[in-house]
């Protein structure tokens, strides 16, 4: 029964968090440039005028360009029920390496639909977003990995439970760390990539999205959005290990005010950082890699 | 005794028709057949001795077991060769250099008498009856080898006959040597060359003679044998002589320097002289296995790519000998002498169409002769000892001997070897085999006879296969007495 | 169950005169018979499945061929037991899903080989590859070893016209003697130390198993195309033909592994820690290596085979995981390594064939396999595009397939592992290998992305792209059938572990079935899958009628209408991986502009990437030519001059009487 | 004379004789010298028959004189004559040089230890005559002077044999002669193949066959 009732409530949160979540960033990031800002409900309203309008697809595109879309936002969708990113327990008992290869499921979609349209932006897009995930996926998994031999269960249930432990704090932290970084790179947000550039050629993310419009952006749009909230919520539960066994309730509120924490990080990073160097970003990812083998090393060591 | 005499009518029948009749243009057909009765005798006479653990000496020649394989063997191999011949000199005779009918009948009168020499060595029991032998298979090969008349067959033929001459004369030496330190024994104070009482009184021959007999009966036995130091008259003789011959000299010749070497180390050992035998022959024969692989490697010429095939398989029979398994050496001889008298009767015939024997002009003969090279290169997978044929067998238990005789640096020099010259082999025979067409159309013109052309061999690398599946104990008994 | 040897003997027998009446029909039959072949492969094909599923269903039994039929005194002898019954299984399935593969192909070759040459020895391979599977004692096994070995090498020389395929021919050759080289010394010495050929009388362990076990791993390894000795695979299997590196890939690289899992890790013949840490360390090192030299190839089927060392490197590392994990006395860990390395066989075995057929089909469809050459290929061939984009997904280990299944259940070995083993370094280093697995997969994901991506997706780059024709009805069926069985595989992965649990249970004794280990929700992540993708779709198709939807030229930023050759293609595509990965393949990049004077409009600007098989030219190349050299230098004993001849017969003389001498 | 005093002046003219015939370059006088070899061991043969009242070795005595003295170097004569090669001035060491280098393997023999030891007393002369021989064939041109070499190698063994107390079956000492004639024999016809062949009988042009 309560998996229902969870059911229900992820799907409630599923259904306005993501955009809530975006509109909050940009609002709060017109705010430090001194402008008003357009309101927090704006993702939606653009959401609903994408729905309404005509498609332009490329005469190259085959299939593959119209149905990625849908694939990826199905692969998102799987991940954000099997993740208890919400704080509270999820209704799919996840798996963190069913999770990650789910979401690399979804960027296997999205790579093929911008090879398909032949276009060389999409191609140079799908090419980095490879050469990223090379080193981002690979430390996201030995992070949750170390977490997992440490709680001896790769579930996410047991995975993230406040367990006992000396080094735990040190450990979440690293983890955290390691989160973070993945998470920026997979959402190619700041320090490896401005999702506000107009120029083709520094894109990652938005380059394989330039040729999608009307319904597929729309879709597109939504599913980045899930995936910020998923994976920024899975940073905040790494960090909640840190305050130990709470009540349910208590446990929800604190995850939903570390989300709207790390809406403001965001975009307190969008409006100091500079766009690293496109040369740079294996250098800063090994940073991630760095991290996580921390992580497993300290969990080794735990004797 | 009448298995002795069982065996000479036929050969001397040839050479008597060899000798007088040589304007009828019927020897060749005349001699295959005699060679068919030849092998019937021999059959009738020595198989029942195969397998039997007796031995009776007549005047100076044996009659065992081991003997009797070989007789039976050099038959075999001769008769194949001959029956070849009837088909390979028709041949010849439409090529440009064609040999007159009296080289022809000499080459029938010298064939059918060193027939008579490698019996003589094979089965006496007397050193100095073998020494005979042996010098006299070398006299009587030479005119085979200078079939051809041309430069570079009288280059391999002088080189042949002084190279062989002396290195038996140093085993006449050893010979001597041995016959010395038996008069030196106390029983056998007037002194023997038969090997029988040499090796009932072994032990009370003294040391010092014997091992000074055996290193230069081993160089003498050696250089006939073709082993490393000694082996440079091998790939010209073999390479220059016509395949009937060069098949004849490969399939038998080398099978009976060998059987002298395995008589003269089973003496050394029944003198106590093991030491001896491990620390001279088995080296040798392993160096003339790599060094062997080694040569294949840069072979451009069919016919010497084969004649170092030869040399390959006589260090693997020496090794053999040095371990002292006669299991081993038989099965391996057996084979090899099938294999390799199929290989060069198939390599003659391409020859003869092709019209030259260098590997690089050679190109696409698989799409230009399907059938024949195919069978080529399944003679020559089976000398160099792949699974299906016997070879591989009689390498493996050889190997097995080795290894059980906790001997690592026989197995890894063997094994290491076997595979590059296994490489080697593949190599050159691929380049010819492999490719598209660049010889001109062969000219396969018919000629009477032709289906034993291909006949042969088959027959041949047939009997080769079924010793590599069909080898249960009771087979290897009668080959080998166990050992 | 009660033994039915003879139920497997007379099947054994069946399989051979099935198998052997196909050369026959091929030599002697003149007219085209690729259709009756077929039939007879499959009839055969089948025969070795209910073989597989008999070694599976009873009790393990022994069956010697009756007396003649020996080895020197050697008998035939064969074992059927579940482990040769799974390799078994494997064989047939994919033999039989490649039949009707085979009489599309076929008709593409006539022209250029002789086909009879062609059945007879791929029927003789068919028979070889279960035999090796099968065989119990050492000599048995090398015989089938060697038939295969040159069984295959004729069939890579079935289109030897050109000079690529011959020398593929004499490498695969080389490659293989030197494994049986290998693996005989191995047994030789093996024999030595216990006297007995069987494997199962073999229990070395100790340092008494290093000596044989090492030489006999060697010969394994080169044959199932691990790192150090994987050189020859890349070489080989592009110049076989389709269906044939099909077969090899998908099944003969197995029957090797299928030989370290009976020699290491069932009933251990060689017992010894030390192989454990060897094995997984040549497994991880060669899925990496392999996956990163996959990634910047532009030959498809070099790609392919580069990507087969990298799978055989995943299936070694689930071994060597099991065997050390069984020293650590972790059996459940143990356990699941083993299981999920063998079904990791049987989805390579799926998808590798499927891949193989594709690339097939396209070298048919368009002549190269080249695929900066192609591009757009989906437009004209849309169902090899369709099967091998799901079979790619698959390989990458996407969750719904099977690649999945197999290394989710890896990651788990290595997690029980980890957490149980006792030692830091221990539990660090299977931490260690996650982050590899996961470097692999991630790599896995970028090159078929790029063969998928460069070669369907996007316009065609060439005039042979743009019209390239789709392969027969039956080649297409292949495809098909191959990508069916990973959609499949992937949904079931809890059966096939109860399949696997008897060859888990022979090699770690205890009560708990593998499936246990299964704790994944598949089923609830379909559903969610499924419905989001069929409502989405639903609404789509609903809303299409009312929405108009305007086709326009790509997006090329004012630059006007940009020709195929803007597009990326497979080398700039790995451009960012190969650079951070530069130094496995000494990866250099160099831009040579013409009309540097004018900074603006240069005249011509040329940006070429090298690479360098590192392996090859430091290791086996100057090895090679040292052989070639040593071959000249003892030409020189040979020079002709007789003189030269006599001298050396003087010495030898003085060295032997030395010898003689010495020895008091 | 005692039968060891005996063989032991024979065994010495013999030895002397072969490291005569190493230092000369004409053919016919090397075949002469060869002759005369033969002789003396033919001699010293019939002689030891006698005193060891053994009829068989008085045959092959005479037979060895008959055969190797007279009838072998008059055939080589002959052949020499018939293709008028005179002089043979070695492969590249002059001739009295290589009479010093025969000298010094001699003392080689003697001297290094294992393959002193190897040697017993009896074999010592023989060995000696085995290396003149060898050394004759290395360093000479000609066809003929390596027929001359084997035959004084084969000499040597001859030496060794008559040096036993007794000596072998008369079948096997006669078969060894009859065989090394027949050598001879076929040895002198590619003798004239090669003269016709290659204009000269010089060995060193037979080159061809390599690798």
């Amino acid at each position: 029964m309560t998996v229902l009732l969870l059911l229900i409530a992820y799907l409630a949160h599923i259904a306005f968090l993501p955009l809530l979540f975006i509109g909050l960033v940009r609002w709060v990031k017109a705010r430090l440039q001194g402008r008003r800002g357009p309101s927090l409900l704006q993702p939606f309203w653009d959401i609903a005028k994408l729905l309404r309008k005509g498609e332009t697809i490329s005469e190259t595109a085959t299939s593959t360009f119209r149905l990625a879309p849908l694939a990826s936002l199905a692969a998102i969708l799987a991940v954000a029920l099997m993740v208890p990113w919400l704080g509270l327990p999820s209704p799919i008992a996840g798996d963190l390496i069913l999770a990650i290869y789910l979401l690399a499921a979804g960027k296997f979609c999205t790579s093929l639909a911008a090879l398909d349209t032949g276009s060389a932006f999409g191609a140079i897009g799908a090419s980095r977003e490879a050469a990223i995930s090379v080193q981002a996926e690979p430390a996201l998994l030995l992070g949750l990995a170390a977490l997992a031999s440490h709680a001896r269960d790769s579930r996410f249930s047991a995975l993230l439970a406040p367990g006992g432990g000396e080094h735990t704090i040190i450990l979440a932290l690293l983890v955290g760390a390691a989160a973070w970084l993945c998470a920026m790179a997979e959402l190619s947000r700041m320090p490896i990539d401005d999702p506000t550039t107009h120029l083709e050629l520094t894109m990652v993310h938005e380059a394989m999205v330039l040729e999608n419009s009307g319904r597929s952006l729309a879709l597109i749009e939504y599913a980045v959005a899930l995936k910020t909230v998923l994976l920024l919520g899975l940073v905040s539960q790494i960090l909640l290990i840190l305050a130990g066994n709470q009540t349910l309730a208590f446990h929800y509120v604190l995850s939903i005010v570390l989300l709207a924490a790390s809406a403001v990080a965001l975009a307190i990073a969008e409006t100091v950082m500079v766009k690293l160097s496109w040369r740079r970003v294996p250098n800063m990812l090994s940073y991630a890699i760095g991290a996580s083998a921390l992580a497993c090393l300290l969990v080794a060591m735990r004797g | 005794m009448t298995a002795i005499v069982a065996l000479l009518p036929a050969p001397l029948l040839i050479a008597a028709l060899a000798l007088f009749a040589t304007r009828l243009r019927v020897v060749p057909v005349l001699a295959a057949i005699l060679m068919g009765i030849q092998c019937a005798a021999a059959a009738w006479a020595w198989f029942p001795i195969l397998g039997t653990p007796r031995r009776q000496i007549v005047e100076g020649i044996g009659i065992d077991s081991h003997g009797a394989l070989f007789v039976l063997l050099t038959t075999i191999v001769v008769a194949a060769a001959f029956v070849h011949a009837v088909a390979f000199f028709e041949r010849e005779k439409l090529s440009e250099h064609a040999p007159s009918h009296r080289q022809i009948g000499q080459f029938y009168f010298f064939a059918s008498l060193f027939l008579i020499a490698m019996y003589v060595v094979i089965l006496s029991d007397n050193l100095g009856y073998m020494w005979i032998g042996m010098e006299a298979t070398t006299l009587l090969s030479a005119p085979l080898v200078y079939f051809h008349r041309s430069s570079r067959s009288l280059e391999a033929t002088w080189k042949y006959v002084l190279i062989c001459s002396v290195g038996i004369a140093f085993g006449f030496f050893g010979t001597a040597v041995l016959y010395a330190a038996s008069q030196q024994s106390g029983a056998l104070h007037v002194g023997s060359l038969s090997l029988a009482a040499l090796t009932t009184h072994a032990r009370q021959l003294p040391p010092g003679m014997v091992r000074l007999g055996f290193v230069f009966l081993l160089l003498g036995y050696g250089t006939k044998a073709g082993l490393f130091p000694l082996h440079n008259w091998l790939p010209d003789a073999h390479s220059e002589a016509p395949a009937p011959a060069s098949a004849i000299l490969s399939g038998s010749l080398l099978n009976c320097a060998l059987v002298a070497l395995w008589r003269i180390s089973d003496l050394a050992r029944a003198a106590g002289q093991q030491q001896v035998v491990r620390a001279t022959l088995l080296p040798m024969a392993v160096l003339t296995v790599i060094t062997a692989a080694l040569f294949l490697l840069r072979q451009r010429d069919i016919k010497r790519l084969l004649a170092y095939s030869s040399m390959e398989n006589v260090g693997i029979m020496a090794t053999a000998i040095g371990l002292g398994s006669w299991s081993g050496f038989a099965l391996q001889a057996v084979n090899h002498s099938f294999c390799k008298v199929a290989v060069f009767l198939l390599a003659g015939n391409l020859l003869q169409q092709c019209g030259t024997k260098n590997i690089r002009d050679l190109r696409g003969l698989l799409t230009a002769q399907p059938g024949r090279t195919l069978l080529l290169m399944l003679g020559i997978a089976a000398v160099a000892g792949t699974p299906p044929f016997g070879s591989f067998l009689a390498e493996w238990r050889i190997l097995s001997f080795a290894a059980d005789k906790h001997m690592p640096w026989v197995v890894a020099g063997l094994v290491l070897s076997l595979a590059m010259a296994f490489i080697a082999l593949a190599m050159q025979s691929l380049d010819m085999a492999l490719g598209n067409k660049t010889i001109k159309d062969p000219t396969n013109v018919r000629t009477r006879f032709a289906v034993s052309l291909v006949l042969v061999p088959v027959i041949l690398l047939l009997g080769s296969l079924a010793l590599g599946v069909l080898l249960p104990s009771s087979v290897l008994a009668l080959l080998g007495g166990g050992r | 169950m009660t033994p039915q040897p003879h139920l497997e003997s007379n099947l054994l027998y069946a399989l051979a005169i099935c198998w052997l009446v196909a050369p026959g029909v091929a030599v002697f039959q003149k007219a085209n018979v690729d259709r009756l072949l077929g039939v007879i492969l499959a009839v055969g094909s089948l025969i070795l499945l209910a073989m597989g599923v008999a070694a599976f269903a009873y009790a393990t039994t022994n069956i010697a061929l009756p007396s003649p039929f020996s080895f020197a005194g050697i008998p035939v002898a064969f074992r059927f037991d579940p482990l040769a019954g799974l390799f078994l299984c494997v064989i047939a399935v994919v033999t039989g899903l490649t039949v009707p593969y085979l009489r599309g192909y076929c008709s593409h070759l006539t022209d250029k080989a002789d086909m009879r040459i062609f059945w007879t020895a791929l029927s003789a391979l068919l028979i070889s590859m279960p035999l090796v599977a099968l065989s119990a004692n050492a000599l048995t096994f090398l015989v089938a070893w060697e038939a295969m070995s040159l069984t295959s090498a004729m069939l890579i020389a079935t289109d030897h016209s050109s000079h690529s395929t011959r020398r593929a021919t004499i490498v695969y050759l080389s490659a293989t003697r030197l494994a049986t080289a290998f693996l005989a010394s191995g047994f030789l010495w093996a024999h030595a130390l216990t006297a007995s050929w069987t494997f199962a009388d073999w229990h070395l362990s100790g340092t008494q198993a290093l000596g044989p076990g090492v030489l006999v791993l060697i010969g394994l390894a080169v044959k199932a195309g691990s790192w150090p000795f994987h050189i020859w695979l890349p070489i080989a299997h592009p110049a076989a033909p389709a269906p044939v590196s099909a077969l090899m890939s998908g099944v003969m690289v197995k029957v090797a592994i299928a030989a370290i899992v009976r020699l290491f890790v069932l009933s251990p013949a060689f017992n010894h820690p030390v192989f454990g840490i060897v094995i997984l360390t040549i497994g991880a090192i060669s899925s990496v290596w392999g996956i990163l030299f996959a990634l910047i190839q532009n030959d498809l089927k070099r790609l392919l085979a580069y990507s087969t060392v990298e799978n055989v490197g995943i299936i070694l590392m689930g071994v060597g995981a099991s065997s050390l994990a069984a020293h650590a006395g972790l059996i459940v860990a143990a356990r699941i390594a083993l299981a999920a390395s063998l079904l990791h066989v049987i989805n390579h075995a799926a998808f590798k064939s499927g891949l193989f057929l594709g690339a097939g089909t396209i070298d048919m469809g368009t002549g190269t396999r080249n695929i900066e050459l192609l591009g757009g290929l989906s437009k004209r061939m849309k169902a090899t595009c369709a099967c091998f984009t799901l079979a790619g997904a698959a390989i990458c280990g996407l969750p719904p397939l099977n690649g999945f299944a197999s290394e989710w259940l890896l990651y788990q070995g290595f997690l029980g592992a980890s957490s149980g083993a006792h030692t830091p370094i221990e539990r660090f280093s299977f931490m260690l290998l996650i982050g590899i697995l996961a470097l692999v997969g991630a790599l896995a994901m970028a090159c078929f992305v790029k063969a998928i991506g460069v070669a369907f997706l996007g316009r065609p780059r060439t005039k042979a792209a743009e019209n390239a024709h789709e392969g027969d009805r039956g080649m297409v069926a292949s495809q098909a059938a191959f990508t069916v069985t990973c959609i499949v595989l992937g949904l079931i992965p809890p059966v096939l572990l109860a399949v696997l649990n008897p060859i888990a249970r022979v090699a770690y004794p205890g009560a708990d079935s593998v499936a246990a280990a299964w704790t994944l929700p598949t089923p609830a992540m379909l559903v969610t899958l499924a419905v989001t993708l069929l409502a989405g779709a639903a609404w789509m198709a609903r809303t299409k009628a009312t929405m108009p939807e305007r086709r326009y030229i790509t997006w090329e930023c004012g630059f006007g209408a940009l020709g195929p050759r803007a597009q990326v293609n497979g080398t700039s595509f790995v451009q960012p991986i190969a650079h951070t990965f530069s130094v496995v393949f000494q990866y250099a990049e160099s831009v040579s502009i013409e009309g540097e004077s004018r900074r603006l409009f240069p005249d011509k600007v040329t940006a070429t990437s090298t690479t360098e098989p590192v392996l090859e030219t430091r290791l086996y190349q100057p090895v090679t030519s040292m052989f070639g050299w040593l071959g000249d230098q003892i030409l020189h004993l040979q020079e002709g001059s007789i003189h030269a001849y006599l001298l050396t017969m003087l010495i030898t003389l003085l060295i032997l009487l030395a010898i003689g001498g010495a020895i008091q | 004379m005692g039968e060891f005093h005996l063989f032991e002046s024979g065994s010495a003219v013999t030895v002397i004789i072969g490291l005569w015939m190493i230092g000369i370059t004409r053919v016919p006088t090397s075949l002469t010298l060869y002759g005369t070899q033969s002789a003396v061991l033919g001699l010293m043969a019939m002689y030891l028959g006698v005193l060891r009242a053994e009829p068989l070795l008085v045959i092959v005595g005479v037979a060895v004189i008959a055969l190797k003295g007279i009838a072998a170097p008059a055939y080589l004569l002959f052949v020499a004559h018939r293709l008028d090669c005179r002089r043979d001035d070695g492969v590249s060491i002059a001739p009295p040089l290589q009479f010093f280098g025969a000298l010094g393997a001699l003392a080689l023999i003697l001297l290094l230890h294992p393959l002193r030891a190897a040697l017993p007393e009896s074999s010592l002369p023989s060995i000696g005559m085995l290396l003149l021989g060898m050394i004759v064939m290395i360093t000479r041109r000609l066809a003929i002077s390596q027929i001359v070499g084997f035959l004084v190698l084969e000499n040597g063994i001859f030496l060794y044999t008559i040096g036993q107390p007794h000596t072998m079956p008369i079948v096997v000492e006669i078969g060894v002669l009859m065989d090394v004639l027949a050598g001879v024999m076929l040895a002198g016809l590619l003798a004239f193949r090669i003269s016709r062949e290659f204009e000269s009988i010089d060995v060193t042009e037979l080159k061809e066959l390599r690798g």
